[in-house]
């Protein structure tokens, strides 16, 4: 019988094959996916989440966890689908026209997803289009933008601008984030959140989507 | 691939001769201005406030300019400032609209020679044009529009009478950004040691030609793009710091690549592996610790100034403080601790080394970023980088010997680890030892992995 | 009229005593900080962005002064501060509404007390009420409901915890305005001399009466309105530096009054006369300088930090830079400068009396404000002023022994002054030689001139 | 007669007495009061700014040599009524709503009326109502406004705001400075101008009345 306490240590040291193997096991053992999900997965996710609020952890061993995490998910998922089990939620994500500085945007995605976010990573320099078609088509819940520079700050508003003239701008929840923006930028543009850290994004996400 | 880097011996071998100031092969600017002749001299750099750069825009973002650096030089009068450097980095519109760069720098020239002839302030400009190559996916670092604006500006800013060129150069940087995150240090050495001298190579002799069409020195580079971004990254609990100490110090060969090509320094301020570069090339380096609070916070506030030849503060917007604004703080305080530094200097070698020794001391032994920027651990570490022949085998001693540094002080508590910081070092020890001997062998290893949609090998002369 | 102030000895006559950090009457604080027992704190002050201040306005003010002292002690957390201070200097409606300056001091001490028990953060908290009671003209200084409210908040402070209670008092400056304008020095030293110590008297019993109800510290008091005025006017080149540079040790009586009462420091940071408070009577001080370029502009950066027991910014508003918002960014400033100037001390008295040295002599031939914060001037003068027992007999003192102090130092060199602070300097000897021996007499020449409908004699204890 | 050279030097020097008396006796000598005015007196009065803007003299060299000029000007002002001349302009000042601070507001005061400007002195704290009176009332050409504190700086905005509601906006420029002021903030409150100085400030005067 699948070791439920093995699966949780493997995702906890970020061991993809491992963790990969162990929820192949399960599965083939007929283990219920969602008891999987909720006894060994999440909570080896969580502890991950306390390891690295308490000063434990780094970045590194959060994205190397959270890539093992994916790899069993991704063994589980067609067998959740069926038990109609959903994702958390989706993400549109990307630094706004102008701006070409990815490693915070790619800290939060990564972070997102670790979080058991979809992801829709819209790159640098995204037009705002690109955010209302996320938005229409692919119905994320939430649009993350992030700007490093002061000068193009004020494309996140031509962002939450546009997403407003396409009649979409209830459809989703507007973060925005980046060295230079402040809460009070963010109520003036009228985003709905703003977070000054990487973690602080997860949060904010889980919060709009009701999960927190 | 950039030649053979023939460093062996260092410029500075001495650690009394490892001193703020002074340097053995100082710069000359126009207006009087000499850096590394003795003297610390002060290196502002002020940017917008929030404002949209457009063409409704463009008279007003002058006239922020035209008023900053007035109110720049007539602080620098009143407080008998004896000579001090003006930073202008564009941003990217001004880069890739090379108009607007050269309006600015027009401007700049005109106020520092203003002030010149009518108070005799000596004032030096440094251009620094934002790398912009990055600015497509993949980078193009050899062609595009990107490039062809960007030699556009070096070469109009040279004509428009700047003194120093300068760049944060940014080749290897979109494939070091991830493996920053991710603590992949064998990527981070490959872009440090073998795409960025590459880079760095093409890009600085392009520089030192475009400078040749006038009289401006070819001055410095930086990885900000590296080594900054995960110092930023380690401030903010978010990577270790004894992997970022490590990058910092790999981050020197590619440096050492500008000065191999013409480059003649000061490097930039925020090149803080700068003292680095003045121990082997001898030329004078700019620095930024504490006085650079208003563009990000450090650990490394006062060792950053022990062996600096210009001070600076990075960057700060021009916003409105209760004083005045906000440049105009900031050179007024870059200006009172270059007169401490130069008192002490004035008065003998000895109570400059003093102060040098005070500002290491009080850094040192609290973060693995500051301990590898104590003058005797460059020393050490840089007569073995000068031994090897190669940027990447530079590289790949560089690691080894940072790392046998930051564990013996560990050990003998001359630094405080804490405990997550020390696995970390355990962790690395495997990694760096693992390093294959020769590049090509690291090459081939590397290339297979790397998604193309985001880099491209030939940008950096290698065959895929 | 203020009694007898018996301070001859000084309290420190050994130039070699008088450093950085280390006073005979040190101050003890709750969360175990110390002043003067041998280490510089930083002292850091912040205040709000352009905001309106009023109940709709209320909340999100509270919320800018949460954010900002979480981020404080966050990063002094970071940086490994020993030990630090905060300075609440409220706003005007702050002080007419102490339901709101009590609001925003629990908010600090609450902060200070979880990170203290978090991360055994030590910090503590200085109130200063801003002094309310010029606004009404004439000025009611001892009743009316700018005192009552005044006093509300002193006593409400005190019970919300406030560690320190300060002010910069304002007694005299409705006379001393017009007079430092017009260069009026006899009118400067009935201000100085007669109504402000007069004022302090009442006031600082007042104050130090509060205290007592609770465990808050008297601390100290600043001649802002008075010697900050006219510095900020010579800074301008508005008025003589030589006269502002007199203002200066003119403001050191009124000052002692304080510490007579009872206060026991720190001296205000923007009281630069602070160091002639240290010699006099041993109290820590706190000093502001370079790093306090973000509240004014000062020809005393460094000059300031000499014998300092607190290092301040003065005052920077909660503004965005590109690192962070302001405060925290001095913060850090502050920060690294003390850790300078405790590491140098940690090594022996002769290194901390070396950079003390430094300090000094890197600013003080530049401009005679300065040059009165030389030690070994500050040490002869307080000499000079102790042996007075009133005091109008101290200012005069001051008056006749800093001008020949300027003198001769203009006369063999220490001291480079233009020509027109020549002129200053022949112009105000008569005026000094003239001042009447006798108080009564100045106070009989001086009241029939003052307009009444800005200044009442009464409000001073004067018999119109 | 009458020495103009004289009369030139003690305003030059600040010797309000001397002034006077000369400006009396050249009265007395029936010398044409304009005369006096155009080569003795602002002549006088603009060596005397020379010397300030080549920081020769200080603020109080400049208000003494103002106070002896305003002594002489007294002396010969009716005989300039009878003449037709009119004064430079007027000013109406003060420090804003919740202000207190008057150093600078005094010392600008001080300066526009060295300047040769009638002075109307609102005071501190002043009321937004007060300025509009004094623009429609003494019929003042400009209006300048004083703060020192951030927080006070809105009430520049109401004073212009009142100055519209009440129809005389038209009537006055407006002009705003203190510390935390800038060129920015006048614009965007639609003051007339903004000077970071005092001497700045009677610069700006003069502009705006077309004497410059
Ligand atoms: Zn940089
Ligand atoms: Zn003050
Ligand atoms: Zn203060």
């Amino acid at each position: 019988m699948v070791d439920k306490k093995a699966l949780y240590q493997a995702i906890l040291e970020g061991d993809a094959n491992q963790s990969k193997s162990l929820a192949e096991e399960a599965v083939k053992e007929g283990v219920d996916p969602k008891s999987l999900l909720d006894e060994s997965m999440i909570p080896a996710m969580d502890e991950v989440g306390r390891l690295f609020e308490s000063d434990e952890y780094f970045v590194p061993e959060l994205l190397i966890a959270a890539r093992a995490m994916r790899s069993a998910l991704e063994v589980i998922k067609p067998l959740l689908a069926e038990t109609g089990a959903k994702p958390v939620g989706s993400v549109a994500i990307g630094t706004v026209k102008g701006d070409l500085h990815d490693i915070g945007k790619n800290l939060v995605a990564a972070m997102l997803e670790g979080g058991g976010f979809e992801i829709v990573d819209l790159g640098v320099d995204a037009d705002p289009a690109l955010f209302v078609s996320a938005v229409k088509e692919k119905g994320v819940n939430v649009v993350a933008l992030s700007a490093l520079l002061t000068t193009t700050m004020p494309g996140m508003k031509k962002v939450i601008e546009e997403l407003e003239s396409a009649g979409v701008r209830g459809q989703t929840k507007v973060m925005v984030g980046g060295a230079p923006v402040t809460q009070r930028f963010a109520e003036e543009i009228g985003a709905d959140g703003y977070s000054a850290s990487a973690t602080g994004a997860v949060a904010l996400a889980r919060q709009f989507i009701g999960a927190a | 691939m950039p030649g053979p880097v023939a460093k062996s011996p260092l410029s500075i071998q001495d650690l009394d001769q490892f001193i703020y100031g002074s340097t053995p092969n100082p710069v000359h600017c126009r207006r009087g201005v000499e850096i590394g002749t003795g003297t610390v001299v002060p290196e502002i750099n002020f940017t917008l406030p929030p404002i949209e750069i457009n063409e409704s825009t463009w008279s007003e973002i002058q006239g922020i300019y035209r008023e900053t650096i007035d109110s720049i030089c007539q602080r620098a009068v009143a407080l008998e400032v004896p000579s001090f450097l003006v930073e202008f980095e564009t941003l990217p519109p001004m880069t890739v609209n090379p108009d607007w760069g050269v309006d600015i720098t027009r401007i700049l020239v005109e106020t520092l020679d203003r002030y010149h002839d009518q108070y005799g302030l000596k004032g030096a400009l440094r251009l620094t044009p934002n790398d912009n190559r990055d600015h497509e996916r993949p980078p193009l670092m050899r062609r595009g529009r990107y490039w062809e604006k960007m030699v556009e500006l070096f070469e109009r800013g040279v004509a428009e009478g700047a003194d120093m060129l300068a760049i944060e150069s940014t080749g290897g940087k979109e494939v070091c950004d991830d493996a920053l995150m991710t603590g992949d240090l064998k990527t981070v050495v490959f872009a440090l040691g073998v795409l960025s001298p590459r880079d760095m190579e093409f890009l600085w002799k392009e520089m030192v030609r475009a400078c040749g069409q006038g009289e401006t020195i070819p001055s410095g580079d930086t990885a900000c793009g590296f080594a900054n971004t995960a110092m930023a990254l380690a401030d903010q609990n978010l990577i270790s710091r004894v992997f970022a100490a490590i990058v910092r110090v790999l981050s020197v060969p590619r440096n050492l690549v500008a000065y191999e090509v013409g480059a003649l320094g000061p490097s930039k301020d925020c090149a803080y592996e700068g003292p680095y570069v003045k121990a082997i090339t001898g030329v004078p380096i700019s620095m930024e610790g504490k006085t650079s609070a208003c563009a990000h916070l450090t650990h490394m506030g006062n060792i950053a100034q022990a062996v600096c030849d210009c001070w600076s503060n990075e960057s700060v917007q021009a916003v409105r403080l209760l004083s005045a604004s906000a440049p105009i703080a900031y050179l007024e305080q870059l200006a009172y601790d270059c007169r401490l530094m130069n008192t002490a200097s004035a008065h003998s070698s000895e109570d400059a080394i003093r102060l040098r020794d005070w500002l290491v001391e009080s850094d040192a032994s609290l973060d693995p970023q500051a301990y590898v920027l104590r003058p005797d651990v460059v020393l050490r570490i840089s007569k073995e980088i000068v031994e090897e022949e190669t940027p990447y085998g530079q590289v790949r001693r560089a690691a080894q010997c940072t790392f046998q540094e930051l564990k013996r002080a560990n050990e003998n508590g001359l630094l405080h680890l804490p405990k997550r910081e020390q696995k970390w070092l355990n962790r690395l020890e495997p990694v760096i030892q693992e390093l294959p001997e020769s590049e090509a062998d690291l090459i081939e290893e590397m290339l297979p992995n790397l998604d193309r949609s985001r880099f491209l090998p030939e940008e950096y002369g290698l065959s895929v």
